[in-house]
Protein backbone atom coordinates (compact mmCIF):
# COMPACT_ATOMS: atom_id res chain seq x y z
CA UNK A 1 0.00 0.00 0.00
CA UNK A 2 1.29 3.41 -1.08
CA UNK A 3 1.64 5.81 1.82
CA UNK A 4 -1.59 6.56 3.45
CA UNK A 5 -2.81 9.24 5.55
CA UNK A 6 -5.80 11.55 6.39
CA UNK A 7 -6.79 14.81 8.15
CA UNK A 8 -10.11 15.14 9.63
CA UNK A 9 -11.65 18.92 11.41
CA UNK A 10 -14.60 18.80 12.71
CA UNK A 11 -16.29 21.03 15.27
CA UNK A 12 -15.82 19.71 19.46
CA UNK A 13 -19.54 18.17 19.74
CA UNK A 14 -19.96 14.85 21.46
CA UNK A 15 -22.01 13.30 18.94
CA UNK A 16 -18.87 13.55 16.61
CA UNK A 17 -16.83 11.16 19.42
CA UNK A 18 -18.62 8.29 17.20
CA UNK A 19 -17.53 9.72 13.53
CA UNK A 20 -14.14 10.07 14.97
CA UNK A 21 -14.14 6.59 16.03
CA UNK A 22 -15.45 4.05 12.46
CA UNK A 23 -13.20 6.94 10.58
CA UNK A 24 -9.79 5.50 12.37
CA UNK A 25 -11.31 2.16 12.84
CA UNK A 26 -11.36 2.12 9.09
CA UNK A 27 -7.99 3.97 8.14
CA UNK A 28 -6.15 1.67 10.94
CA UNK A 29 -8.27 -1.67 8.72
CA UNK A 30 -6.34 -1.11 6.20
CA UNK A 31 -3.22 -2.66 7.98
CA UNK A 32 -3.85 -6.26 9.27
CA UNK A 33 -5.50 -5.58 12.82
CA UNK A 34 -7.60 -7.71 14.79
CA UNK A 35 -10.79 -6.43 16.13
CA UNK A 36 -9.33 -6.44 19.86
CA UNK A 37 -6.66 -4.08 18.79
CA UNK A 38 -8.67 -1.52 16.39
CA UNK A 39 -11.18 -1.73 19.77
CA UNK A 40 -8.07 -0.30 21.84
CA UNK A 41 -7.38 2.09 19.50
CA UNK A 42 -10.81 3.63 19.43
CA UNK A 43 -11.37 3.47 22.77
CA UNK A 44 -7.59 5.31 22.95
CA UNK A 45 -8.93 7.95 20.77
CA UNK A 46 -12.31 8.63 21.81
CA UNK A 47 -10.50 9.43 25.42
CA UNK A 48 -8.37 11.85 23.61
CA UNK A 49 -11.25 13.58 22.13
CA UNK A 50 -13.21 13.91 24.98
CA UNK A 51 -10.75 15.26 26.54
CA UNK A 52 -10.55 18.08 24.09
CA UNK A 53 -14.59 18.50 24.64
CA UNK A 54 -14.96 18.07 27.69
CA UNK A 55 -11.41 19.76 29.16
CA UNK A 56 -10.15 21.56 26.00
CA UNK A 57 -13.16 23.74 25.16
CA UNK A 58 -14.65 23.21 28.09
CA UNK A 59 -17.93 21.82 26.12
CA UNK A 60 -18.07 25.37 24.34
CA UNK A 61 -17.69 25.97 20.31
CA UNK A 62 -14.15 24.97 19.12
CA UNK A 63 -12.47 22.62 16.37
CA UNK A 64 -10.52 19.34 16.50
CA UNK A 65 -8.26 18.50 13.91
CA UNK A 66 -7.62 14.88 13.88
CA UNK A 67 -4.73 13.43 12.12
CA UNK A 68 -3.77 9.71 10.79
CA UNK A 69 -0.71 8.49 9.33
CA UNK A 70 0.92 5.31 9.10
CA UNK A 71 5.10 5.55 10.01
CA UNK A 72 7.88 3.78 12.66
CA UNK A 73 6.08 0.68 11.81
CA UNK A 74 3.27 1.52 13.13
CA UNK A 75 0.06 3.43 13.44
CA UNK A 76 -0.17 7.19 14.52
CA UNK A 77 -2.92 9.00 15.61
CA UNK A 78 -2.65 12.86 16.37
CA UNK A 79 -5.70 14.56 18.44
CA UNK A 80 -5.27 18.84 18.35
CA UNK A 81 -7.33 20.69 19.73
CA UNK A 82 -7.04 24.75 20.83
CA UNK A 83 -8.67 25.48 23.62
CA UNK A 84 -7.59 26.41 27.51
CA UNK A 85 -4.29 23.75 27.08
CA UNK A 86 -3.22 21.43 29.36
CA UNK A 87 -1.59 22.45 32.72
CA UNK A 88 2.60 21.69 32.12
CA UNK A 89 3.10 21.60 35.83
CA UNK A 90 0.75 18.58 35.40
CA UNK A 91 2.54 16.96 32.68
CA UNK A 92 6.15 17.49 34.34
CA UNK A 93 4.88 15.96 37.27
CA UNK A 94 3.63 13.01 34.97
CA UNK A 95 0.71 13.21 37.16
CA UNK A 96 -1.52 12.95 34.34
CA UNK A 97 0.06 9.68 33.70
CA UNK A 98 1.05 8.55 36.80
CA UNK A 99 -1.19 5.62 38.16
CA UNK A 100 0.05 6.03 41.67
CA UNK A 101 -0.73 9.19 41.79
CA UNK A 102 -3.63 10.70 44.06
CA UNK A 103 -6.40 11.38 41.47
CA UNK A 104 -5.22 10.59 37.65
CA UNK A 105 -7.18 11.12 35.12
CA UNK A 106 -8.17 7.78 33.96
CA UNK A 107 -8.63 8.48 30.08
CA UNK A 108 -4.94 9.50 30.12
CA UNK A 109 -4.13 5.89 31.89
CA UNK A 110 -6.21 3.97 29.57
CA UNK A 111 -4.57 6.19 26.75
CA UNK A 112 -1.08 4.33 28.28
CA UNK A 113 -1.77 0.95 28.28
CA UNK A 114 -3.77 0.56 25.33
CA UNK A 115 -1.36 2.11 23.16
CA UNK A 116 2.60 1.28 22.64
CA UNK A 117 3.44 5.30 23.26
CA UNK A 118 1.17 8.66 24.39
CA UNK A 119 2.99 12.20 23.87
CA UNK A 120 1.08 15.28 25.53
CA UNK A 121 2.12 18.37 23.47
CA UNK A 122 1.11 21.46 24.55
CA UNK A 123 0.93 24.09 22.15
CA UNK A 124 0.78 27.70 22.37
CA UNK A 125 -2.69 27.47 21.89
CA UNK A 126 -4.59 23.90 23.06
CA UNK A 127 -2.98 20.83 23.17
CA UNK A 128 -1.68 18.15 20.70
CA UNK A 129 -1.78 14.42 21.63
CA UNK A 130 0.23 11.60 19.62
CA UNK A 131 -1.21 8.31 20.01
CA UNK A 132 1.26 5.26 18.43
CA UNK A 133 0.13 1.87 17.92
CA UNK A 134 2.73 -0.59 16.55
CA UNK A 135 1.82 -3.12 13.87
CA UNK A 136 3.14 -6.21 12.96
CA UNK A 137 4.57 -6.54 10.14
CA UNK A 138 3.25 -10.04 9.34
CA UNK A 139 1.58 -11.52 11.78
CA UNK A 140 1.17 -14.58 9.92
CA UNK A 141 4.53 -15.16 10.09
CA UNK B 1 -17.94 -14.62 -10.56
CA UNK B 2 -15.08 -15.87 -8.29
CA UNK B 3 -13.19 -13.26 -9.41
CA UNK B 4 -15.56 -10.51 -8.86
CA UNK B 5 -16.35 -12.01 -4.96
CA UNK B 6 -12.20 -12.01 -4.49
CA UNK B 7 -11.66 -8.78 -5.96
CA UNK B 8 -14.58 -7.41 -3.79
CA UNK B 9 -13.37 -9.21 -0.56
CA UNK B 10 -9.59 -8.40 -0.90
CA UNK B 11 -10.71 -4.47 -1.01
CA UNK B 12 -12.97 -4.50 1.89
CA UNK B 13 -11.49 -1.72 3.94
CA UNK B 14 -11.72 -3.97 6.73
CA UNK B 15 -11.43 -7.49 6.93
CA UNK B 16 -14.71 -8.60 7.84
CA UNK B 17 -14.21 -10.86 11.17
CA UNK B 18 -16.84 -13.10 12.15
CA UNK B 19 -18.27 -10.49 15.45
CA UNK B 20 -18.36 -7.20 12.82
CA UNK B 21 -20.79 -9.84 10.22
CA UNK B 22 -22.66 -10.73 13.25
CA UNK B 23 -23.44 -7.01 14.33
CA UNK B 24 -24.08 -6.76 10.55
CA UNK B 25 -26.56 -9.03 10.16
CA UNK B 26 -28.27 -8.52 13.41
CA UNK B 27 -28.65 -5.04 12.13
CA UNK B 28 -30.15 -6.71 9.24
CA UNK B 29 -32.67 -8.78 11.35
CA UNK B 30 -33.20 -5.31 13.22
CA UNK B 31 -34.11 -3.36 10.25
CA UNK B 32 -36.76 -6.23 9.31
CA UNK B 33 -38.52 -6.35 12.64
CA UNK B 34 -39.34 -3.16 12.76
CA UNK B 35 -40.60 -2.89 9.62
CA UNK B 36 -42.91 -4.79 10.27
CA UNK B 37 -43.65 -3.06 13.30
CA UNK B 38 -43.66 0.50 12.31
CA UNK B 39 -44.99 0.07 8.79
CA UNK B 40 -42.23 1.70 7.40
CA UNK B 41 -38.37 1.44 6.85
CA UNK B 42 -36.71 2.41 10.15
CA UNK B 43 -34.33 4.90 11.06
CA UNK B 44 -30.42 4.03 11.69
CA UNK B 45 -31.22 5.23 15.18
CA UNK B 46 -33.79 3.42 15.97
CA UNK B 47 -31.81 0.30 14.84
CA UNK B 48 -28.97 1.40 17.18
CA UNK B 49 -31.40 1.84 20.20
CA UNK B 50 -32.82 -1.56 19.56
CA UNK B 51 -29.36 -3.15 19.24
CA UNK B 52 -28.30 -0.86 22.19
CA UNK B 53 -24.75 0.23 20.15
CA UNK B 54 -23.72 3.25 18.73
CA UNK B 55 -25.43 3.89 15.61
CA UNK B 56 -21.79 4.56 13.98
CA UNK B 57 -20.83 0.80 14.77
CA UNK B 58 -24.28 0.11 12.94
CA UNK B 59 -23.23 2.24 9.88
CA UNK B 60 -19.46 0.41 10.39
CA UNK B 61 -20.52 -2.81 10.50
CA UNK B 62 -23.09 -2.66 7.23
CA UNK B 63 -20.17 -1.48 5.55
CA UNK B 64 -18.20 -4.14 6.40
CA UNK B 65 -20.15 -6.25 4.63
CA UNK B 66 -20.96 -4.60 1.80
CA UNK B 67 -19.83 -4.52 -1.80
CA UNK B 68 -17.17 -1.79 -1.21
CA UNK B 69 -16.36 -0.75 -5.16
CA UNK B 70 -17.81 1.93 -7.66
CA UNK B 71 -21.10 0.05 -9.43
CA UNK B 72 -19.85 1.63 -12.54
CA UNK B 73 -15.95 0.72 -11.87
CA UNK B 74 -14.29 -1.68 -14.28
CA UNK B 75 -13.62 -4.76 -12.24
CA UNK B 76 -10.39 -5.39 -13.98
CA UNK B 77 -8.42 -2.92 -14.21
CA UNK C 1 -28.31 19.11 17.44
CA UNK C 2 -25.60 22.17 16.97
CA UNK C 3 -24.56 23.35 13.47
CA UNK C 4 -22.41 20.17 12.60
CA UNK C 5 -19.91 19.80 9.18
CA UNK C 6 -16.54 17.88 8.63
CA UNK C 7 -13.78 18.26 6.26
CA UNK C 8 -11.69 15.43 5.46
CA UNK C 9 -8.26 15.60 3.17
CA UNK C 10 -6.80 12.29 2.21
CA UNK C 11 -4.62 10.78 -1.22
CA UNK C 12 -6.36 10.19 -3.55
CA UNK C 13 -6.16 6.04 -3.11
CA UNK C 14 -8.82 3.75 -4.56
CA UNK C 15 -8.14 2.24 -0.46
CA UNK C 16 -9.73 5.32 0.59
CA UNK C 17 -13.22 5.23 -1.08
CA UNK C 18 -14.31 2.91 2.07
CA UNK C 19 -12.82 5.55 4.34
CA UNK C 20 -14.90 7.87 2.79
CA UNK C 21 -17.99 6.09 2.63
CA UNK C 22 -17.79 5.25 6.15
CA UNK C 23 -17.43 8.30 7.41
CA UNK C 24 -19.86 10.16 5.76
CA UNK C 25 -22.39 7.20 6.41
CA UNK C 26 -22.02 8.25 10.04
CA UNK C 27 -22.62 11.67 9.66
CA UNK C 28 -25.40 11.85 7.73
CA UNK C 29 -26.92 8.79 10.37
CA UNK C 30 -26.45 11.64 12.95
CA UNK C 31 -29.89 13.11 11.44
CA UNK C 32 -32.61 10.12 11.29
CA UNK C 33 -32.28 8.73 7.61
CA UNK C 34 -33.00 4.92 6.73
CA UNK C 35 -30.92 2.33 5.41
CA UNK C 36 -31.52 3.06 1.68
CA UNK C 37 -31.29 6.27 2.06
CA UNK C 38 -27.97 5.80 3.64
CA UNK C 39 -26.75 3.50 0.95
CA UNK C 40 -28.20 6.06 -1.61
CA UNK C 41 -25.04 8.05 -0.14
CA UNK C 42 -22.70 6.27 -0.04
CA UNK C 43 -23.25 5.33 -3.59
CA UNK C 44 -23.40 9.38 -4.97
CA UNK C 45 -20.48 10.08 -2.59
CA UNK C 46 -18.23 6.66 -3.55
CA UNK C 47 -19.06 7.84 -7.60
CA UNK C 48 -17.30 11.21 -7.22
CA UNK C 49 -14.44 10.22 -4.71
CA UNK C 50 -13.92 7.40 -7.83
CA UNK C 51 -14.22 10.03 -10.59
CA UNK C 52 -11.42 12.11 -8.42
CA UNK C 53 -9.15 9.43 -8.40
CA UNK C 54 -9.68 8.11 -12.01
CA UNK C 55 -10.17 10.95 -14.21
CA UNK C 56 -8.86 13.19 -12.20
CA UNK C 57 -5.63 12.17 -10.99
CA UNK C 58 -5.32 9.97 -13.61
CA UNK C 59 -4.59 7.49 -10.81
CA UNK C 60 -1.67 9.66 -10.21
CA UNK C 61 -0.76 11.02 -6.53
CA UNK C 62 -3.04 13.66 -5.33
CA UNK C 63 -5.30 15.20 -2.30
CA UNK C 64 -9.29 14.89 -2.37
CA UNK C 65 -11.22 17.13 0.07
CA UNK C 66 -14.67 16.06 1.55
CA UNK C 67 -16.82 18.43 2.84
CA UNK C 68 -19.86 17.75 5.18
CA UNK C 69 -22.21 20.00 6.63
CA UNK C 70 -26.38 20.30 7.44
CA UNK C 71 -28.21 23.57 5.38
CA UNK C 72 -32.08 23.92 3.57
CA UNK C 73 -32.94 20.61 4.94
CA UNK C 74 -30.51 18.27 4.15
CA UNK C 75 -27.27 16.76 3.95
CA UNK C 76 -24.62 18.85 1.32
CA UNK C 77 -21.38 16.54 0.59
CA UNK C 78 -18.59 18.39 -1.65
CA UNK C 79 -15.92 16.47 -3.36
CA UNK C 80 -13.13 18.00 -4.20
CA UNK C 81 -9.97 17.60 -5.74
CA UNK C 82 -6.82 19.58 -7.58
CA UNK C 83 -6.37 17.43 -10.55
CA UNK C 84 -6.90 17.93 -14.53
CA UNK C 85 -10.44 19.42 -13.81
CA UNK C 86 -13.41 18.24 -16.07
CA UNK C 87 -14.05 19.20 -19.63
CA UNK C 88 -16.34 22.52 -19.47
CA UNK C 89 -17.66 22.01 -22.69
CA UNK C 90 -18.67 18.64 -21.47
CA UNK C 91 -20.77 19.84 -18.99
CA UNK C 92 -22.29 22.90 -20.99
CA UNK C 93 -23.40 20.51 -22.98
CA UNK C 94 -24.86 18.80 -20.09
CA UNK C 95 -23.68 15.49 -21.73
CA UNK C 96 -22.04 14.07 -18.30
CA UNK C 97 -25.72 14.33 -16.61
CA UNK C 98 -27.83 13.86 -19.65
CA UNK C 99 -29.09 10.21 -20.20
CA UNK C 100 -29.95 10.28 -23.88
CA UNK C 101 -26.36 10.58 -24.68
CA UNK C 102 -24.38 8.24 -26.53
CA UNK C 103 -21.69 7.73 -23.99
CA UNK C 104 -23.35 9.16 -21.17
CA UNK C 105 -20.94 8.84 -17.90
CA UNK C 106 -23.09 6.25 -15.31
CA UNK C 107 -21.46 8.44 -12.14
CA UNK C 108 -23.04 11.26 -12.64
CA UNK C 109 -26.34 9.63 -14.29
CA UNK C 110 -26.59 7.28 -11.04
CA UNK C 111 -25.23 10.39 -8.33
CA UNK C 112 -28.19 12.32 -10.01
CA UNK C 113 -30.58 10.03 -9.44
CA UNK C 114 -29.86 8.55 -5.86
CA UNK C 115 -29.66 12.58 -4.67
CA UNK C 116 -31.75 15.70 -4.65
CA UNK C 117 -29.28 17.91 -6.43
CA UNK C 118 -26.11 17.21 -7.77
CA UNK C 119 -23.45 20.58 -9.24
CA UNK C 120 -20.13 19.89 -11.23
CA UNK C 121 -18.09 23.10 -10.38
CA UNK C 122 -14.86 23.27 -12.40
CA UNK C 123 -12.32 24.99 -10.48
CA UNK C 124 -9.35 26.62 -11.22
CA UNK C 125 -7.66 23.75 -10.80
CA UNK C 126 -10.01 20.58 -10.41
CA UNK C 127 -13.17 19.44 -10.07
CA UNK C 128 -15.59 20.38 -7.16
CA UNK C 129 -18.77 18.27 -6.94
CA UNK C 130 -21.61 18.88 -4.78
CA UNK C 131 -24.03 16.43 -3.30
CA UNK C 132 -27.33 17.71 -2.14
CA UNK C 133 -29.77 14.83 0.10
CA UNK C 134 -33.03 16.38 1.46
CA UNK C 135 -33.79 15.35 4.89
CA UNK C 136 -37.32 14.82 6.03
CA UNK C 137 -37.62 17.00 9.29
CA UNK C 138 -39.58 13.75 11.13
CA UNK C 139 -40.42 10.53 9.30
CA UNK C 140 -42.53 9.13 12.11
CA UNK C 141 -45.23 11.83 12.35
N1 LIG D 1 -7.23 18.44 25.60
C1 LIG D 1 -7.05 18.87 26.88
N2 LIG D 1 -7.06 20.19 27.15
C2 LIG D 1 -6.89 20.65 28.42
N3 LIG D 1 -6.71 19.82 29.49
C3 LIG D 1 -6.70 18.50 29.28
C4 LIG D 1 -6.86 17.96 27.97
N4 LIG D 1 -6.79 16.61 28.08
C5 LIG D 1 -6.60 16.35 29.37
N5 LIG D 1 -6.54 17.47 30.11
C6 LIG D 1 -6.30 17.56 31.58
O1 LIG D 1 -5.71 16.35 31.99
C7 LIG D 1 -6.49 15.73 33.01
C8 LIG D 1 -6.43 14.23 32.89
O2 LIG D 1 -7.16 13.78 31.77
P1 LIG D 1 -7.74 12.31 31.77
O3 LIG D 1 -6.63 11.38 32.11
O4 LIG D 1 -8.45 12.05 30.50
O5 LIG D 1 -8.77 12.30 33.01
P2 LIG D 1 -10.23 12.92 33.11
O6 LIG D 1 -10.67 13.32 31.73
O7 LIG D 1 -11.05 11.80 33.66
O8 LIG D 1 -10.10 14.10 34.03
C9 LIG D 1 -7.87 16.31 32.84
O9 LIG D 1 -8.60 16.30 34.03
C10 LIG D 1 -7.57 17.74 32.38
O10 LIG D 1 -7.27 18.56 33.45
N1 LIG E 1 -13.18 14.66 -10.88
C1 LIG E 1 -13.13 14.66 -12.23
N2 LIG E 1 -12.07 15.20 -12.87
C2 LIG E 1 -12.00 15.20 -14.22
N3 LIG E 1 -12.94 14.66 -15.03
C3 LIG E 1 -14.02 14.10 -14.45
C4 LIG E 1 -14.17 14.06 -13.04
N4 LIG E 1 -15.34 13.45 -12.76
C5 LIG E 1 -15.88 13.12 -13.94
N5 LIG E 1 -15.10 13.50 -14.97
C6 LIG E 1 -15.38 13.33 -16.41
O1 LIG E 1 -16.78 13.13 -16.57
C7 LIG E 1 -17.04 11.89 -17.20
C8 LIG E 1 -18.29 11.28 -16.67
O2 LIG E 1 -18.09 10.76 -15.36
P1 LIG E 1 -19.00 9.57 -14.85
O3 LIG E 1 -20.43 9.96 -15.08
O4 LIG E 1 -18.65 9.21 -13.45
O5 LIG E 1 -18.68 8.38 -15.85
P2 LIG E 1 -17.38 7.44 -15.89
O6 LIG E 1 -16.59 7.67 -14.61
O7 LIG E 1 -17.97 6.06 -15.97
O8 LIG E 1 -16.62 7.84 -17.12
C9 LIG E 1 -15.78 11.07 -16.99
O9 LIG E 1 -15.60 10.11 -18.00
C10 LIG E 1 -14.70 12.14 -17.02
O10 LIG E 1 -14.34 12.46 -18.33
MG1 LIG F 1 -10.57 12.15 30.04
MG1 LIG G 1 -17.36 7.64 -12.71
Amino acid sequence: MKHNYFTLTIPALKENVGLVRVLVASFAAQKDLTLPELDDIKVAVSEAVTNSIIHGYGNNPGEIIIKGYFADEGLYIEVIDFGKGIDREKIREKAVLDPEEEHPGLGFIFMQSLMDRVEIIPGERGTKVILFKRILADRTA
Amino acid sequence: IGEIRRYLRDNNPIRVSRSLRDVAYKALQVRDNLVGRFSREPTVNEIAEELKIPREEVVFALDAIQDPVSLFDPIYQ
